[in-house]
């Protein structure tokens, strides 16, 4: 098929990755980083908002051509849509209510490298002792779920929310002790509860997390994702995604 | 059609059942008392009470569940008061507030539907009544209410499986029941067309059970309405 | 003050985005509720048929779209619309995408749901008609159709006044389940903004405030409406 | 035009399931005749006049309507019209009031009257106007034309439900108890109606329990009994001395 | 007891916004009256016996019931008992039979007559049962105790309302127009139970057209006309010479 013009979906509602301005366009890092794919792989591009819940439904349906919504590479993904090569890849990690005392864990500030199915990682059973008898948060069906359920579901009560958002509240209410997400997610949570959240605990990095987040691609636009995987080639080697990144993470997510 | 999977969704989802279930239960429960509470305000002729419970049925039919829900969940939350109450311990509980949410969101509803069945009782038998020295509860227990309960009986069925579709909402309240757990099966196995229809599939079940129990206690409660029984 | 920016009409408020949502929140619900009407016509017409499979038919639609929560259906008939439009497309050798509307597929959704309580509704005004009044309308020659025209439709209409006012009402909240399909209502701007500014409780208190708003509008109207038709009532009998 | 045949009816049979209620009876009317029908409860009066104008389809027996037969298929189980256009065609030409009035509610008076002419005859409508005014003019309630039935007396609506009938110009009108659903003070007002049409020279069937209108205003007297015509005559001979015992208890009973 | 005083009004006032219904009617009854009120219609006989029992509260006069004065509070504004508790037993000490009968439609009709006995006047079930149906038999409908009253016609639901007021051993029973919904033919039921109890000596005040009963059965007839008692005695002096002219006028009124 010859590509002009693409259609690219996104949540516009979650910031800092992409978010929808008072005047109705869509800004944020990915919306950035698409207008820079788009030129690369010399396509035209309609950046279109959607709600999440039907994003790989409708996506398969061919309403889009592709997902760009901090969508993680999963095996469980992969069995139903195709993705290009990661854009970027975030670590995970705790954050707490200022005040909570468990705040400043042991290991807050660095960083945990971890493989797929690793276990018995001395750090992370230092948090498990630390966190028995808490109440966890965590998103529903995103690739934190299986990590905190392995180590923490024993010990601890894990209680899962449909947004980030949700989860966000409830810390800063007390409902729960802690939650678990991505850290560039929580460094703007944290920025807009105006510091009532801090991080603690160790940040957890690498393939535990699978490749990173990707654009999601029907199975049979191979083309499409080839175009594309190009383009975050050659956007990861000059720095443009860095360069994003940290204008709008203030950290460097490019994956390693 | 992949019978594996089908089946151990439906396993899945019925596993969620009794969460529907209780939520169900209870929020008819508690919002058919505060319904009666406020009908009785808003037809007991103190113009405050009435206009009270007229702004309350206003609220809670005029703005969707969800939004509802959310205030209930994480407004009341913010509110350091309510954290340091005394009810903090029973709000603290996702289960009690969606239970809370749903049942204030049908008290709005199932009042209107109760003041309608009163609206229909013959002023008549009402008149009757008082000719004979009935007046105050005594009226309303004998009279008005067994009359009026039966006139406002089918729209009060068709409230209450209502109800049982708005338990689908208390998974933004961490409340996974079943439409929840249907959804976050659907975002494993982005299956969403089977995942969907076996949970519409229990859902019909539940309300067709539910509605079958409503006729039958509309019948039992219609017996003078009925044709005479012939005589042979 | 800053909440009054983010509310605004000016270059950081959501205030024209939100009026926008509100006009599409209103104009899928009226939509819906014309397609319900036509549904709910003819399962109402069916169910009062004398032909059994028809009655069946129309018994099992108002069981299913009364029984099955409305988010499964709206899911069910915007994917499954879709699918099957492509399909449709694939097959007469159109390549792509095919989709219903957002706003289409929304308004059908709903308009579905929203027949299944109208057909009830007609049903039950239908049988409100005096059957002396329709003897009466025989026994001058009038026929099937002008009786139908003449005699049943002003009075369904009229009897059918306050259960359609109470289907709107739900129909506009049904409305709010539209957001799965991407459509900029009422409820989705407000949950996007909300996510994009982080004002959970301002843009939800909001939004619940715009919803009351239509509700008293339209409560309005339909108060007017039937003040109309019931000229021809006698008054109101005395209270409780 | 005396002499010429309005209504024949011949042998009229009709049961409703195994209850047989009608069990042949015959009549027939000239043009100017007052037909009063009386009988107890259950006689079946009702079913008899219902039968005449076809909302009970009689299971044997013709019926003329001047000079014309309606057509029935009387096949195995039940019997029908041959042609519905024929029916309502009838029907128009039998004038019919109802002991309930039946007034359309959703219609003023004066709409009530013009339906039949506008819609069924398909008359012009100012003429059709010009006319239900002169009716109601005739039976006395011109200065209720713009109300709605539920805003009158049970009287005042009687007497809108005669002038409605007779918009149609019928051959023949047809009462079924129209004083008995009215107040004692309000009957008067429709006799007196009643007693001007037949003065002109009006066809009329009557079933009624008013004795004085019997005797005074109809010229022939049926009395109804178990489905059957006991006896008939002239009013004084059916009040004199003449009568079957059955009808002198019958009015007997009115006496006191 | 022959002399005591059951019933005693005077000077009731009763006015509709600007419209005065009773203009200060005064009437005594005996143990073993029966007082017939006539008078034509909108002239104040239902609002009258309504006062009675207060189902419409006077503007002004005195009520006492069996020697007990009904104590009012005549305020500014709108007059009311001053208490609830004595207006219940009042009530139960007065029989009222309306014109529509007004039987509860979700009881039976022994479950109608024993409701009062049972919850009013705190009676034992099994006793009050008893003496409904004594009640029953003595009305003539038995055979109808467990029936619902929408399957009665109009004669036995009246018989049954009847029962239902007798069954509170009332001082006085009020009736207004206890026939006047009912056919022609079911009005003689109703007219010989009332006869009965007039013959038993029951204390009746009965708003009613039936000259024959005004006539046969009372001991007294009022004529009211424009809220006031316009005149009254005995029906020979009523019905014979002496009347006013506008009762004549009126009774003619009913002879044809
Ligand atoms: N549609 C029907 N189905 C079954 N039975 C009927 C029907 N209509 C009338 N009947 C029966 O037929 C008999 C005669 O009824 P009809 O109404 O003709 O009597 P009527 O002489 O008019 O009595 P009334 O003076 O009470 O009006 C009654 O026993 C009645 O129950
Ligand atoms: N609740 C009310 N509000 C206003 N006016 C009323 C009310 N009740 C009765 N009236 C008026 O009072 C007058 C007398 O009414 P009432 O019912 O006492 O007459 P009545 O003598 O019983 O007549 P009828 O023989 O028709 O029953 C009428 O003009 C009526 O319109
Ligand atoms: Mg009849
Ligand atoms: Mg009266």
């Amino acid at each position: 098929k010859d590509w002009k013009t693409v259609t690219i979906t996104l949540e516009g509602a979650y910031a800092p990755w992409n978010m929808t301005n008072a005047d109705g366009t869509l800004g944020g890092f990915e919306p950035e980083l698409a207008k820079v794919l788009c030129e690369r792989a010399k396509v035209e591009c309609k950046l279109v908002a959607s709600d999440w819940d039907g994003m790989i439904p409708a996506l398969n349906a061919g309403k889009f051509d592709m997902i760009m919504d901090a969508l993680s590479i999963t095996e469980d993904r992969k069995k139903v849509i195709d993705f290009t090569i990661p854009y970027a890849a975030t670590p995970a990690g705790f954050a707490t209510a200022k005040d909570s005392p468990l705040a400043n864990a042991a290991g807050t500030g660095t960083e945990v490298h971890m493989d797929v199915g690793q276990t018995g990682v001395k750090e992370v059973e230092a948090m498990k002792e630390a966190f028995k008898g808490k109440t966890i948060g965590i998103q529903a069906a995103t690739v934190y779920s299986k990590f905190v359920y392995d180590n923490f579901g024993k010990d601890s009560t894990i209680r899962e929310y449909k947004t980030g958002a949700d989860r966000d509240l409830d810390l800063q209410n007390g409902r729960i002790d802690l939650g678990f997400d991505d850290t560039v997610y929580f460094a703007s949570a944290i920025e807009a509860a105006k510091g009532e959240l801090v991080y603690t605990g160790p940040d957890i990095v690498g393939p535990i997390w699978g490749a990173g987040e990707g654009l999601g691609v029907r199975k049979s636009d191979t083309d499409l994702r080839d175009m594309f995987s190009e383009a975050i080639k050659s956007a990861l080697a000059d720095g443009t995604v860095k360069k994003l990144s940290e204008k709008w993470f203030k950290i460097d997510v490019s994956p390693r | 059609m992949d019978f594996a999977f089908l089946s151990e969704t439906t396993m899945t989802l019925l596993a969620a059942v009794p969460t529907t279930l209780a939520l169900f239960s209870l929020s008819v429960a508690i919002g058919g008392l505060l319904a009666l509470l406020i009908v009785w305000m808003r037809v007991g002729g103190n113009p405050v009470l009435s206009a009270f419970a007229k702004g309350y049925i206003f609220v809670f039919r005029g703005s969707p569940l969800l939004i509802q829900m959310f205030l209930v969940f994480y407004g009341l939350a913010q509110f350091k008061v309510i954290r340091d109450g005394p009810l903090w311990p029973l709000l603290r509980e996702p289960f009690v507030c969606a239970v809370l949410s749903l049942a204030l969101c049908t008290a709005g509803y199932s009042a209107e539907i109760f003041r309608g069945g009163i609206r229909s009782v013959s002023p008549r038998e009402i008149e009757a009544a008082r000719s004979i020295g009935m007046s105050g509860f005594l009226l309303v227990r004998r009279i008005i209410a067994p009359i009026a309960f039966r006139y406002a009986l089918p729209s009060y069925s068709t409230e209450v499986v209502l109800m049982m579709k708005s338990t689908s909402l208390a998974s933004l309240v961490t409340v996974w029941e079943v439409t929840g757990v249907a959804q976050r099966l659907i975002s494993h196995s982005y299956r969403t067309m089977e995942v969907f229809l076996c949970a519409a599939i229990i859902y019909l079940i539940l309300n067709f059970i539910v509605l079958q129990a409503m006729a039958l206690l509309e019948r039992s409660l219609s017996k003078h309405l009925r044709a005479p029984p012939v005589k042979p | 003050m800053a909440t009054l920016e983010v509310l605004g009409f000016g270059e950081n408020g959501w205030g024209a985005l939100l009026l926008v949502a509100a006009g599409v929140t209103l104009a899928v619900t009226a939509a819906a509720l014309a397609i319900g009407a036509v549904l709910g016509t003819i399962v109402a017409a069916a169910k009062l048929s004398h032909s059994r499979l028809l009655n069946f038919l129309g018994h099992l639609y108002t069981t299913i779209f009364r029984g099955v929560p409305e988010l499964l259906i709206i899911y069910l008939i915007y994917f499954g619309g879709s699918s099957a439009v492509t399909a449709v497309g694939k097959a007469m050798g159109y390549q792509g995408f095919l989709g219903l509307p957002s706003f289409l597929a929304g308004a059908f959704a709903v308009g579905v749901i929203s027949g299944s309580y109208q057909a009830e509704v007609f049903r039950g005004a239908y049988l409100a008609i005096s059957k002396g009044e329709l003897e009466a309308a025989s026994a001058i020659g009038m026929h099937r159709g002008l009786r139908l025209r003449r005699i049943i439709m002003p009075q369904v209409l009229r009897y059918a006044l306050p259960g359609i006012s109470n289907v709107w009402q739900l129909s506009l909240k049904d409305s709010a389940l539209v957001s799965v399909t991407g459509l900029a209502e009422l409820m989705r701007t407000s949950q996007v903004a909300a996510g994009s500014t982080r004002q959970y409780f301002l843009f939800f208190v909001v939004g619940g405030c715009l919803y009351l708003i239509l509700t008293s509008l339209s409560d309005q109207i339909f108060n007017r409406a039937e003040r109309r038709a019931n000229r021809s009532m006698p008054s109101a009998m005395g209270q409780v | 035009m005396p002499g010429v045949t309005r209504l024949s009816v011949r042998d009229i049979r009709k049961s409703f399931g195994a209850h047989e209620v009608l069990s042949g009876i015959s009549l027939e009317a000239q043009d100017g005749d007052v037909i009063s029908v009386l009988g107890a409860s259950g006689s079946g009066k009702s079913t008899f006049l219902r039968c005449i104008n076809l909302l009970e389809i009689a299971d044997a027996g013709e019926i003329w309507v001047d000079g014309e037969q309606i057509r029935m298929i009387h096949g195995s189980g039940r019997s029908r019209p041959a042609s519905q256009k024929q029916v309502d065609h009838i029907r128009s030409e039998l004038g019919m009031v109802f002991q309930s009035f039946n007034l359309w509610s959703h219609m003023t008076i004066l709409q009530n009257i013009i339906e039949g002419p506008v819609h069924v005859l398909k008359r012009p409508r100012a003429e059709a106007v010009s006319e239900a005014e002169a009716l109601l003019e005739k039976v006395g309630i011109a200065d209720k034309r713009h109300v709605y039935p539920a805003h009158l007396s049970g009287g005042q609506q009687q007497r809108a439900a005669i002038a409605r009938a007779l918009a149609m110009k019928p051959k023949v009108m047809l009462f079924d108890e129209p004083t008995s659903a009215l107040d004692p003070e309000l009957v008067g007002e429709v006799l007196r109606v009643m007693r001007a049409l037949a003065e002109e020279g009006m066809t009329m069937l009557v079933v009624t329990h008013e004795m004085s209108f019997a005797r005074n205003v109809s010229n022939r007297v049926v009395f109804m009994r178990e489905g059957l015509v006991e006896c008939t005559g002239t009013p004084d001979e059916m009040f004199g001395d003449g009568a079957s015992p059955a009808f002198r208890q019958f009015i007997g009973h009115f006496a006191n």
